[in-house]
């Protein structure tokens, strides 16, 4: 017998995105928050450089300025309309967290502090603006603490360590969750009228990566099970500077202080790529760089990594042939980039203040995922119609702000401005419907035979084998570099390792905290979301933003000017969604 | 690098007490604990149950008390912690284990929640639409207590807490410290009064053990001094 | 009595310097309030009934509390050490970034205040047993 | 653009002794104090009788001289060993009884009855040793 709860509004996950969904939701109606991992452990709080809004705080700014940035950045691949939502309540997000206590950095004159982030600019000038607020180098935690500290305040209810399994979906109507609580192995059906899914990323299927390991793309993995699309997964950005071998993100704040990439002749190579924005140009175009550098044969020693300089008199040095005044000293970096510092002191044994620090880059953010409109409601098709009831935000979602790849701090931004716009409309929604039935006796059978069929399968393949085999293959041929042969190869291989997840070795077969069968029940996730991935690469023929195939290296806006819709329903199909262009017609993509 | 992995065991749905699983290793010397955790859970015995999410110190997940000490798992190094070939892991101190690694964590979080731990201002907003003003300063003051990431090293390390699993703790301590000397905050005086109960911040027998294990190196002891002082000359600064 | 159990069993293992110094400041503290129930029992009795001051002081020649004695000056050095270095760092919130110099400090002044005191006590007992 | 000085706020809050519990406060303090005068007192005495003198050389006659015999006028060195001798009774003795108190509420303040009985029995044998001391200091010794 499973239990039974009902609410309004349920938000999965409590990442920034489900927290400030919930916040807003909760004013209205009766709340809650499913989430498989204490609020305050989800992978937001890991988020380190800042949160773009043009303040203009210290220097010129606007947020059209910002707009063309995103979607320049984007690659043309944003829906513009999307996007000036997204930087013009990104200043009103920014101002309400920081109503809501989050601690930024000040200026001299008390108002929240801003710098420079990979891609940011002033339109006029083309040089990089501060338009990144921080607070030091834990903005995402500062984020996620004060969220949830609001949320404690508005007295939402929480379910933690409950993880979802599946959602109750009723024709073209979503009904609540399914999910299991972890710490007994028991099933409790949620019964909602709005439903958000906020899982967050899923960049647990590459080895090299910035991401957490609960994040394995649970929520898009269900809702392509229920037979809903999803959009853009051939977009996956790969962040330039992981920690070398780890993955451990060092933020791009780095770089935004003054850090520069070096090869192994010495030499800051982005000045060749990209003469005016240098090593501030975005992430996918800095990664290509450096992989061309270890492919020529200049990484350090000729190894396949380079360095990230923040040694202070090096950056000043920079400073100095950049014509730029500002001069720096050690204590400064300590206090601003606290944390990324003692990540390299700790995890490679380096001082970033003496010595340049290896780096390579690393799996980072997913700009596709469930497909929403403005309002964070889930689109079930390329043209537009809607699944009622159901609503998504966060990296889980694509809304699509972020294009063919995201400018840095612009995650947070979305989480805050479409996360609200999501509580808002869930509100809405849930204020004027009713409960729609739903079968108690059998909603949560489906969940229970999946989680059984694991938890009792006497077969010979360890789920970790197969993920790392996952992972190492995802690297090598679903990585910074495409090929259509290297694609085609990844399919057959994920169809095999899908054979082999049939034949699970599973040694607990508890109840209560089987974390054996959680995490085998998400490899099937990610098995499924890389398949999708992989497809849509390999249907992708040109190169845009984060997806570049070897075989198609230009980008073709003629036939590729859209948004990628993936089903799995048995076989893979794609269709197209034209992108929304209001304002800015595509042109070359130039630093 | 040979690793010998002693890992104190507890299945509540079959064992009575808790037991020491012992696991023979390959590993990197620079690979972290978790990494050696994980290659027990997913090459030797998949029932071993703990938490964990980032892996590499910013989430609080995986607290545990490690060759005898409180440390997250995911940021202590094999070759720094080894001993004789050997590292000894056990679950944190003081709170109910619920299996393996994995502790009761909701008297935590009650404590957590009871000091309050939310900004209070309930003047108007600035007219202009925009943030509140702080000095760099004041901002500055109370900087350390927002790096904690709720791990509770610090509170399972204190023996006071051991002693008295009412007693408030160092985290929620800290968590209240990060409010009470925000200068936008206007709850100090609540705030102090629940921290002045019997089981508040004069619990603290300033042990320093919560220092010694906070891996975001918080001055825990620190923190809590100055609420004490606080507490005592009604002057916040 | 759960949280007396783990201290009991598991506490004393931890390894920070902290809870050792809690439980010996813990220990000395309650041997020494024990002492001195008794003491000021027996030092009363001086007015009340002299015969029984005067066993009372006899007692305390005899071997067994001869022993006592010394664990009573070590009782009472470590506790007022530790408890001067508690009292004073808990003054200043700043001084107690100096904590782990502060507890090798009170370690050496209990050491070096204490042996000597319990080497005389034990000379001037066991000259008075021989004698 | 508003402006307002910037720099360090400092504010106060109500005077503490209407916090909801100053008691723990004020114990907290006492321990401190006391114990630093308890240093200098119970060391110096512990130092003085048990090594300058020496426990084996102390007797009831000892304790007369010091003190002063019952009944009788004392001289200002008398008064001045009762007066040393009463300070660290008073001070040791609610020190102590109050460390006990807090070790008895760690270990056994869930339990309502063991905390109140165990807590009464200690009071109540320090209570009455102190009134004994403090009588016994107050009139002196008695002489054999
Ligand atoms: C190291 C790092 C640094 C970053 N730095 C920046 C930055 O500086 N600026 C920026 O803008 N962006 C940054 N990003 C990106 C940004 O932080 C993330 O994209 C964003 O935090 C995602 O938030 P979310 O709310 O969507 O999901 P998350 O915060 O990942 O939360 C997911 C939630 O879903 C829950 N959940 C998942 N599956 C289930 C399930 N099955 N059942 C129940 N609950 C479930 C989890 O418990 C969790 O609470 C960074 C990302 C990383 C990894
Ligand atoms: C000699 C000088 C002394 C000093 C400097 C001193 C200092 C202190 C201090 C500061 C504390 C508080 C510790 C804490 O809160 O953790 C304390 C506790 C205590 N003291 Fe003393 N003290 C002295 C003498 C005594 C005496 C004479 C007695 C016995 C009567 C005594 C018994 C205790 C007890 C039982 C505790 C409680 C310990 C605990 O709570 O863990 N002390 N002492
Ligand atoms: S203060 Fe430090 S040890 Fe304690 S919960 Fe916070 S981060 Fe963890
Ligand atoms: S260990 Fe405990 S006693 Fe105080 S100084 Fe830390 S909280
Ligand atoms: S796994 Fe996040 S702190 Fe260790």
């Amino acid at each position: 017998m499973a239990h039974y709860h009902q609410f309004d509004a349920l938000v999965v996950g409590a990442g920034g995105a489900g927290l400030m969904a919930a916040l807003y939701a909760s004013k209205s109606v009766k709340t809650a928050v499913i989430s498989k991992l204490y609020p305050t452990r989800s992978h937001t709080g890991a988020a380190q450089g800042g949160i773009s809004a043009a303040l203009g705080n210290i220097e010129q700014d606007k947020w059209e300025w910002h707009a063309y940035d995103t979607i320049k950045g984007g690659d043309f691949l944003c829906d513009q309309d999307a996007v000036d939502i997204l930087c013009k309540d990104a200043i009103d997000a920014v101002i309400d967290l920081e109503h809501m206590g989050l601690p930024f950095d000040r200026t001299p004159d008390g108002k929240i502090s801003q710098r420079r982030f990979g891609g940011h600019t002033n339109n006029e000038t083309k040089q990089a603006v501060q338009r990144a607020c921080h607070a030091a180098d834990r903005t995402g935690h500062m984020i996620l603490q004060t969220l949830y500290q609001n949320c404690i305040k508005n007295d939402v209810k929480f379910f933690d360590e409950f993880q979802m399994i599946d959602i109750i979906m009723d024709g073209n109507k979503c009904n609540g969750i399914v999910a299991v609580e972890l710490s007994t192995g028991e099933t409790h059906v949620f019964h909602s009228k709005a439903t958000m899914l906020a899982t967050g990323g899923f960049g647990k299927m590459w080895k090299i990566t910035s991401n957490a390991h609960s994040l394995t793309g649970d929520g898009p993995a269900i809702l392509l099970r229920r037979n809903l699309p999803l959009e853009d997964m051939e977009f996956y950005q790969f962040h330039p500077t992981g920690v070398y071998r780890m993955g451990i993100l060092l933020s791009e704040a780095a770089r935004g202080e003054g850090a520069v990439f070096i090869n192994g002749k010495g030499e800051r190579f982005m000045e060749h790529y990209m003469p005016t924005l240098k090593d501030l140009a975005p992430r996918d175009i800095c990664s290509r760089c450096i992989y061309q550098e270890v492919q020529s044969g200049r990484g350090i020693d000729g190894k396949d990594f380079v360095y990230l300089d923040f040694r202070p008199e090096h950056i000043n040095k920079w400073f100095e042939a950049d014509g730029n005044p500002k001069r720096i000293d050690a204590h400064y970096l300590e206090t601003r980039l606290p944390d990324i510092i003692e990540f390299a002191r700790v995890y490679l044994g380096v001082d970033p203040i003496t010595d340049p620090v290896p780096i390579q880059p690393t799996a980072h953010y997913a700009m596709g995922g469930i497909p929403t409109n403005n309002n964070a409601q889930v689109l079930a098709d390329e043209s537009g119609n809607l699944v009622e009831g159901l609503y998504s935000a966060g990296e889980a979602a694509c809304v699509s702000v972020h294009g063919a790849n995201r400018l840095g701090t612009n995650s947070l931004v979305d989480l805050v401005v479409f996360g609200k716009r999501g509580g808002i409309a869930m509100a809405e929604y849930a204020k004027n419907a009713s409960f729609h039935p739903i079968n108690k006796e059998t909603v949560h059978q489906y969940s229970e035979d999946s989680l059984n069929a694991i938890r009792n399968s006497k077969g010979t393949e360890r789920p970790a084998a197969i993920r790392k085999e996952l992972q190492v293959m995802m690297d090598e041929k679903v990585g910074v570099y495409r090929t259509g042969a290297g694609l085609r190869q990844a399919l057959e291989i994920i169809t095999d390792l899908q054979a082999r997840f049939k034949n699970l070795k599973i040694d607990d077969r508890g109840m209560k905290w089987n974390t054996d069968v959680s995490e085998a029940w998400e490899l099937g996730c990610l098995l499924d979301l890389a398949e999708v991935t992989a497809a849509a690469a390999l249907w992708r023929e040109e190169s845009r933003g984060g997806h570049y195939r070897e075989d198609f290296p230009n980008r073709d806006d003629k036939k590729f000017l859209n948004h990628s819709i993936v089903w799995k329903n048995g076989k893979i199909e794609i269709k197209m969604k034209p992108v929304r262009i209001t304002r800015h017609q595509p042109v070359e993509r130039k630093y | 690098m040979k690793l010998h992995l002693k890992i104190k065991r507890f299945n509540p749905e079959h064992d009575k007490k808790p037991w020491w699983g012992e696991y023979d290793l390959d590993v990197e010397p620079g690979d972290r604990i978790l990494d050696a955790l994980h290659e027990v859970k997913w090459t030797l015995d998949g029932t071993l149950a703990l938490r964990r999410s980032c892996a590499h110190g910013v989430c609080g997940s995986d607290a545990m008390r490690i060759n005898g000490r409180n440390r997250l798992a995911c940021k202590c190094l094999i070759k720094d912690e080894i001993k004789n070939g050997q590292i000894v892991i056990e679950p944190i101190l003081g709170m109910r284990v619920l299996k393996d690694m994995i502790v009761d964590m909701d008297p935590f979080f009650a404590h957590y929640r009871s000091i309050m731990p939310f900004l209070v201002n309930d003047t108007p907003l600035p007219a202009n639409g925009r943030e509140r003003l702080q000095s760099p300063e004041d901002r500055q003051r109370f900087d350390d207590s927002t790096k904690c990431i709720l791990c509770a090293c610090c509170t399972t390390s204190c023996p006071s807490f051991w002693a008295r699993g009412e007693y408030i703790g160092p985290a929620a301590i800290v968590q209240a410290h990060r409010f009470i000397f925000d200068s936008r905050d206007q709850a100090a005086q609540e705030r102090l009064e629940i921290l002045s109960d019997v089981d508040g911040v004069w619990r603290c027998r300033t042990a320093f053990n919560c220092t010694e294990s906070c891996p975001r190196d918080i001055k825990v002891t620190k923190t809590i001094g100055e609420v004490k002082e606080a507490l005592r000359t009604g002057v916040i600064a | 009595m759960e949280g007396l159990m783990t201290i009991v069993k598991e506490g004393w293992r931890y390894k920070g310097s902290g809870n050792v110094m809690w439980m010996a400041h813990r220990i000395s503290g309650l041997g020494i309030m024990f002492f001195l129930i008794l003491h000021v029992f027996g030092m009363s009795m001086s007015f009340f009934n002299p015969a029984l001051h005067e066993i009372m002081l006899e007692t305390y020649k005899t071997p067994l509390f001869a022993v006592g004695e010394l664990g009573l000056a070590a009782c009472l050095v470590f506790h007022s050490i530790n408890g001067t270095r508690i009292a004073l760092l808990e003054l200043r919130p700043e001084w107690w970034l100096q904590q782990k110099k502060a507890t090798q400090y009170s370690l050496v002044a209990t050491v070096v205040i204490g042996v000597p005191m319990i080497l005389i006590m034990a000379m001037a007992s066991i000259n008075h047993f021989v004698k | 653009m508003t402006t307002q000085p910037l720099g360090r706020t400092i504010r106060t809050v109500k005077p503490i002794p209407q916090a909801r519990n100053n008691f723990e406060r004020t114990m907290w303090l006492f321990m401190r104090y006391s114990g630093l005068a308890l240093t200098l007192l119970a060391l110096t005495h512990f130092g003085y009788q048990h090594i300058i003198v020496g426990t084996q050389n102390i007797t009831t006659a000892q304790t007369v001289n010091n003190w002063g015999e019952a009944g009788k006028s004392i001289n200002l060195g008398q008064f001045a060993w009762r007066a040393y001798y009463m300070a660290i009774l008073g001070l040791a003795m609610l020190h102590g009884m109050n460390g006990v108190r807090q070790i008895a509420w760690d270990y056994i303040g869930n339990n309502k009855t063991a905390y109140t009985v165990f807590m009464g029995i200690v009071v109540l044998l320090s209570v009455i040793v102190t009134i004994l001391g403090t009588l016994a200091l107050i009139f002196g010794a008695t002489a054999k």
